[in-house]
């Protein structure tokens, strides 16, 4: 501990008073001078034909400046029309026909949201309704309706998704397949086979902050948008490519995000924003109602086919899964979701024989798009619950048959590469010890009962993938930090500071931090993937250490010494054999430079590989590892389930700031505990119905678990900073599994449909009663 | 048609001129100038536009201007005084009771009205007083760490 | 979802109100703590012209002690029931349910009149009150008529209110010795109920034998809903846990939820059956230990 | 949601067929219409206000004979959208079926597929489906009257709801 001065402190976040005071300006805070309001009128048909957009009485209304229809964007000189970070089968309004109930269709700028709102009602449009795709079934039916005919792709995609694409005459909006070894022969080989279906709904990310963009040109035609985005430099890119300017000419600026989970990812408002202040030549923003955020983005659905084949000690042979996403109306970042879901669908189990596809379908749907959890709590789902109902068939200890199975270190994953820097097994131990596992308590009442279930998983991180920093020494001796990291709650700036502080010597109430402007800010791929702190961290340990250097070069002059010699401490330098006394930075900087306002500028770049000089593939820059134990109690009566004490333990390398560790830890927890118990996205026909938080149920404090337990393990990882790694989404991913094992575990009954509603619990304790009834008198007749 | 009223924020008198169907929160955004309260939901389930009115709790996205007129508001910027933090800002800060911080306006806001209403909560007290509060970022157990933090204060206080 | 434009009225009085919205009984809304109005006026599923405020008429915001009975005005908050000491002595039922209900910042705008008289099925209090056998005063322009509250209801946001009527005062008599009372509300991660059940049951006091015995459900029929065959099955026996099976038997066939978000038809009768069985064993022991005073 | 109901009329199948296919006739058993205007023979538009207690919507209301198979089958397809009131959407397709029954009788059968859209939907997509149950038995009620059927109250109609 005494080696660092700020590393593994649980300092906190550097803007805590303005976040307690209401002093934090998040985007909707902020009025830009002749702004105009934005509102967006949008399909009530799931699947229909546009015959006919008729918008002159909105026009005429008075307010309003600008109203988009796909007649200002048909044929537009200025820009194109179709846009999306994988696939090109976005539009910024709907063009020949609406593909979901919440597609936009038009919008109107205007001086005020009332005026706005009234003269959307004032556009006329025909539909010609079309049959519609309503879930992933029907979308694979033979002669199902088309989504989409032929789609483009972007002139230059992201270098890990080269191989996805949509299947052209179908609507498999990607294909993912991974397999190892020989599956048909592992199951030959296999005592028992087991085969099960679990499905997983569409689910709303629910940031408290809902979407919005500003957007404005100036009178050179350079673009500025301000959005509520997670990665700006996606957005920067896809507006560049579809307004015809260089990158240069495009400037996106994310603030503090109220809160992101994944829904605040590529473009979302931005190109309607955009081509709208185009058209009105004002600047003109959007903010979302909450209705229209739920139709905006969601977590996808899915089914998934597990079978396995498992000897009789337990030893897992040989599994086939396959994964069964619904990405609705357009794919957005499905196809990545898919391929990270597929990865890890057979589990972190070292399995010679695997065989994955993942099938990624549109429906005439909400689009569904990257959610904390990125796919993988979807497939988690599935291969957890399956483990504890093999673990009872063997009739073994859970525990034992993952300690038996478990990928460690070193172990095959596969891809067929070894993973490292994972602590799985003490994660596991830790989590189930955290819980008593083993022990029974008792419950509240006699109606009711208690369980534990124990769940592990492993999420790969995006692969290869590029972070630069910036940090300024300035020339009073403080520092600047510059990093392209959205800080959306989380903490990403602080812990930037923290690893400037440290490598600086730099008090941290003394560094500042820039963040998300792509004029000012180096690159960043994505605030997303649990990856700033192991990319951008590290890539701000560079850059500082760059002006550690540049500073021991300058006093090495100075106090003739070698650079190796000079000791950076307490804001200043020294020789270290103490032959002259001590110089602050400030006066450093003077001494050298002979006159007031010089600043040094250091810069750290870091770049993932997928493959190595050898050849090797990785999937990975660096692995999550954890494993949760929850403990529930289940009222017989009702169903319903109540999580009363819950355990994660996450490999986190080194925890840069236990405090920001714990919270994603306990935040994960609790989204993972509504998606278990409550949450799910209600369709009728291909309409929302759910569409808002009177209906759309999150987790509460009454929901909320008497103790969750964080388990920090710091495995040291060899390229993240101080070793540590990422850990924002390993708490959800395991949620829902380890509360169905424990529910099955405190009333023996298996849940395979999410949520866990008291409903389902109750028909299936219910079903298991009338088969023990049956049992009972065939026994008897017998 | 606007209607003029007179609205007392953070202590201060407003004069206004409002239309009948701007609502607290548009007004306090807006002419007021005070940022601090969110919107969230818009339907009085989240509690992000959580502020007091005549010291109890409303949604102020559901009260209308008009209505609120003659009322005194207190707003999350008007909790610090003298640029000194109030306790239970300082308690959010030293429990980590906050991520993005979206909901902090609101949440601390219930808090002052539950220490305001229950002198020495049960635990399911506390969990029910702060239910219509949501946060996704999860900092609930932090939250309620920090309220059991300000009663403890408060005993000592009584005590002393 | 901005609000579209309504014209504003703020009568100072019940005798102005009335006359107001019998002038303009399609196009005019009461507003009496807004709770649940604004809610729907935002949705756009409610468009009134004028919102009549009736919160500013003075002299209905009151709770006060009567004889027997507890007489409520109209415009008295959830919140100020919450923590009303009178509301605590004499009709603790109410004060138990109050931190339960909704929100906190429902509870300080959202009035007792209000409540009642927006006929939302998802709600707590109307079982509660009927069970209490709580009777409202409702005026006109020219006078004021008491009935049950039970006749109050109509169905789905449907009263028996006559276009010019409001209700001012709700009268709850206290708490009868050896009365219990338990609500039971069954909800999922909502501040709304999807079941709510109120059992009210008055013993002999040497005895122990059920004198009289109200059961009513709330958000599983178009109407909080009286389960009188459930009464009947109670009253004349001591407490015995067969009767409350049977009476939750009654219930549960007797009321007709709808399959929604909330729950399918069948489990919400289940629910019922479940809530119901406990309350009745609640209610009894509350009953039997209010003897002991 | 699909709500179907049979029942029988004491008159003949041409007289029953005669009545349906006559718009201001048919409309005229809907509950609460404020209009009927004829735009063609197969097209019309019809003008309902409903209300679930004080919520009200006032839907106008295109319908198309999509089937005409004298003097036994029709086919009608409804699109509407409030014009007035709560927002939001109605599309039902309605089959009417008739089969000669003894006595110079009528067997009526009726299924009607309905699906809402919009903000009404949204509010209790249930509640709303229970009172077009309603309405639907409330309009068969009236058909039955008027072609001289039973005015006996009608049997609650099965409903699947989806």
């Amino acid at each position: 501990m005494g080696k660092f001065s700020v590393i593994g402190q649980s300092v906190p976040r550097l803007e805590s008073e303005e976040k307690v005071t209401g002093q934090l300006k998040f985007l909707d805070d902020l009025k830009l001078p002749g702004l105009l309001y934005g509102k967006i009128l949008r399909s009530p048909h799931a699947h229909a034909k546009i015959l006919h957009i008729d918008a002159g009485q909105a026009t005429k209304l008075p307010g309003v400046v600008a109203v988009l229809t796909r007649d200002d964007v048909i044929g537009n000189q200025a820009y194109d029309s179709h846009y999306g970070p994988i696939l090109k089968d976005q539009t910024i309004v709907a063009l020949d026909k609406v593909r979901y109930v919440g597609d936009p269709v038009a919008a109107v700028a205007a001086t005020s949201p009332y005026v706005a709102e009234e003269a959307m009602e004032l556009i006329e449009v025909d539909y010609d309704e079309l049959p519609a795709v309503l879930d992933s079934e029907e979308a694979l039916a033979e002669n199902a309706p088309l989504l989409h005919e032929k789609i483009q792709k972007p002139r230059q995609g992201f270098a890990d998704l080269s191989d996805v694409g949509h299947v052209e005459g179908t609507n498999i909006c990607n294909h993912f397949h991974l397999s190892k070894g020989d599956v048909e022969k592992g199951f030959r080989e296999s005592d028992h086979i087991f085969e099960h279906v679990f499905t997983s709904p569409a689910a709303q990310h629910a940031a408290l902050e809902s979407f919005s963009a500003v957007a404005s040109f100036d009178s050179s035609g350079r673009l500025t948008i301000w959005s509520t985005v997670q990665n700006p430099f996606v957005i920067r890119d896809q507006i560049a490519e579809l307004f015809h300017r260089p990158l240069s000419k495009v400037r996106v600026i994310a603030l503090h995000l109220g809160g992101g989970y994944g829904s605040k990812l590529y473009p979302k408002l931005e190109p309607l924003v955009a081509a709208l202040a185009h058209k009105a030549k004002r600047p003109v923003g959007v903010t979302l109602t909450r209705e229209e955020v739920f139709l905006t983005i969601t977590k996808h659905a899915a089914k998934i086919y597990v079978k396995t084949g498992v000897s009789k000690n337990g030893r897992i042979l040989a599994r086939e899964c396959r994964v069964d996403l619904d990405t609705g109306a357009y794919a957005e970042i499905g196809p990545r979701v898919s391929k990270k879901s597929g990865y890890t669908a057979a589990g972190p189990y070292e399995i010679p024989n695997v065989l994955i596809d993942s099938y990624l379908l549109y429906t005439n749907k909400v689009p569904a798009g990257a959610f904390r959890g990125f796919g993988v709590s979807q497939s988690n789902w599935a291969h957890e619950s399956q483990m504890d109902i093999i673990a009872r068939a063997l009739k073994m200890d859970p525990l034992e048959l993952r300690r038996k199975n478990l990928l460690d270190e070193g172990g095959e994953f596969v891809t067929g590469e070894r993973v490292h820097s994972a602590a799985m097994m003490e994660c596991l131990n830790k989590a189930a010890a955290a819980v008593r596992w083993g022990t029974r308590s008792e419950p509240a009442s006699k109606s009711a009962a208690r369980g534990k279930g124990l769940a592990c998983l492993i999420k790969a991180t995006i692969t290869p993938s590029i972070s630069s920093a910036l940090v300024r020494l300035n020339e009073d001796g403080s520092a600047t930090v510059y990093v392209g990291t959205t800080d959306m709650g989380q903490g990403s700036d602080t812990v930037m500071a923290q690893i400037a502080s440290e490598e600086l010597r730099i008090p941290l109430d003394q560094i500042g931090v820039v963040h998300s402007d792509t004029d000012l800010t180096p690159y960043d791929l994505t605030t997303s993937s649990s990856r700033s702190t192991f990319h951008m961290g590290r890539a701000v340990q560079m850059a500082a250490r760059d002006v550690s250097v540049q500073l021991a070069c300058m006093a090495a002059r100075l106090f003739n010494v070698g650079p190796e010699e000079v000791v950076c401490e307490n804001q200043g330098v020294r020789p270290g054999d103490n032959s002259a006394p001590s110089l602050s930075y400030n006066a450093l900087l003077l001494k050298n430079f002979g006159i007031k306002g010089a600043n040094l500028i250091g810069k750290g770049t870091v770049k993932t590989r997928s493959t190595l000089d050898n050849g090797e593939h990785v999937t990975s820059a660096f692995w999550f590892a954890g494993a949760a134990a929850a403990e529930v109690e289940v009222d017989r009566d009702t169903g319903q389930v109540r999580v009363v004490r819950y355990a994660i333990a996450a490999d986190v390398g080194k925890a840069l700031n236990p405090l920001f560790c714990e919270q994603q830890l306990r935040g994960g927890t609790i989204t993972g505990i509504g998606l278990a118990l409550m949450e799910q996205l209600v369709y009728q026909g291909g309409l929302l119905i759910n569409p808002n938080f009177l209906d759309y149920n999150l987790p509460r404090f009454l929901d909320v678990p008497e103790e969750i337990i964080p388990i920090l393990v710091e495995r040291a990882h060899p390229e993240g900073p101080f070793g540590a790694k990422g850990l924002g989404e390993t708490a959800l991913i395991p949620a829902a599994p380890a509360i169905a094992n424990a529910v099955e575990d405190a009333v023996g009954v298996r849940i395979t449909e999410l949520p866990i509603t008291p409903e389902r619990v109750l028909s299936a304790l219910q079903q298991k009663q009338e088969e023990k009834v049956k049992k009972s008198t065939l026994s008897r007749v017998s | 048609m606007k209607r003029a009223i007179q609205v007392t924020v953070n202590g201060g008198v407003h004069e206004l001129s409002v239309e009948p169907r701007e609502t607290l929160l548009e007004i306090l955004r807006g002419p007021v100038g005070l940022t601090g309260t969110k919107l969230g939901c818009d339907q009085q389930v989240c509690g992000s536009c959580t502020v007091l009115m005549n010291g109890l709790p409303v949604s102020s996205c559901s009260v209308l201007g008009v209505d609120a007129a003659g009322n005194e508001v207190l707003t999350i910027e008007g909790l610090a005084t003298d640029g000194e933090l109030h306790p239970i800002q300082k308690a959010f800060i030293e429990h980590g009771a906050f991520q993005c911080a979206y909901c902090t306006s609101g949440l601390i806001l219930a808090v002052k009205a539950l220490l305001d209403q229950l002198p020495a909560p049960e635990e399911g007290q506390i969990r029910h007083f702060l239910a219509g509060n949501i946060c996704r970022c999860g900092c609930h157990l932090e939250i309620l760490q920090a309220v059991r933090s300000l009663l403890q204060q408060s005993q000592q206080r009584k005590e002393a | 979802m901005g609000l579209r434009n309504f014209e504003y009225i703020e009568p100072s009085s019940v005798h102005e109100a009335s006359r107001f919205i019998a002038g303009h009984p399609e196009e005019a809304r009461i507003y009496a703590g807004g709770t649940s109005l604004l809610l729907l006026m935002k949705q756009g599923i409610v468009r009134p012209a004028y919102l009549v405020n009736i919160k500013k008429i003075p002299g209905l915001r009151y709770i006060e002690n009567g004889n027997s009975t507890i007489r409520i005005g109209s415009l008295t908050t959830h919140h100020d029931l919450e923590v009303s000491p009178l509301i605590k002595r004499f009709v603790p039922a109410i004060a138990e349910v109050e931190p339960e209900v909704a929100n906190i910042r429902v509870r300080s705008t959202g009035t007792v009149g209000g409540n009642l008289g927006f006929g939302e099925p998802l709600t707590d209090l109307p079982p509660i009150l009927i069970a209490l056998d709580a009777r409202i005063k409702v005026a006109d322009q020219n006078e004021d008529r008491v009935i049950p509250l039970e006749q109050l209801f109509a169905g789905y946001y449907e009263t028996t209110l006559k276009p010019n009527e409001l209700i001012t005062e709700v009268q709850v008599d206290r708490m009868a010795p050896h009365f219990g009372l338990k609500y039971m509300r069954f909800s999922v991660g909502s501040d709304k109920p999807a079941v709510g059940c109120a059992i009210g049951v008055r013993l002999d006091p040497r005895t122990g034998t059920c004198v009289d015995a109200r059961c009513v459900l709330g958000c599983v029929a178009p109407t909080p809903l009286r389960v009188r065959e459930a009464e009947e099955v109670l009253k004349g026996k001591p407490f015995r846990a067969d009767l409350a099976e049977q009476a939750a038997r009654l219930a549960s066939q007797a009321c007709s939820p709808l399959s929604d978000l909330r729950g399918s038809e069948q489990y919400k009768r289940t629910i019922v059956g479940v809530l119901m069985r406990r309350a009745v064993g609640e209610a009894f022991r509350r009953a039997e230990s209010q003897s002991a005073d | 949601m699909k709500i179907e109901e049979t029942f029988q009329v004491p008159t003949s199948v041409d007289r029953v067929w005669d009545f349906i296919t006559d718009p201001n006739k048919i409309a005229s058993c809907l509950p609460a219409v404020q209009s009927v205007q004829i735009l063609d023979d197969r097209h019309y538009e019809v003008v309902v206000k409903q209300r679930v207690g004080f919520i009200s919507a006032t839907f106008k209301i295109h319908t198309e004979v999509l089937e005409k198979e004298a003097p036994f089958r029709m086919v009608l397809s409804n699109k509407g959208k409030t014009i007035a009131g709560a927002r939001g959407t109605l599309k039902s397709t309605d089959t009417i079926v008739l089969k000669a029954a003894p006595d110079q009788s009528t067997e009526v059968h009726v299924v009607s597929e309905v699906t809402l859209g919009g903000q009404l939907a949204i509010l209790g997509a249930k509640l709303i489906e229970a009172k077009s149950k309603e309405l639907f038995v409330e309009a068969t009620a009236n058909l039955k009257e008027k072609l001289g059927g039973r005015s006996a109250p009608p049997a609650s109609a099965p409903v699947q709801m989806h």
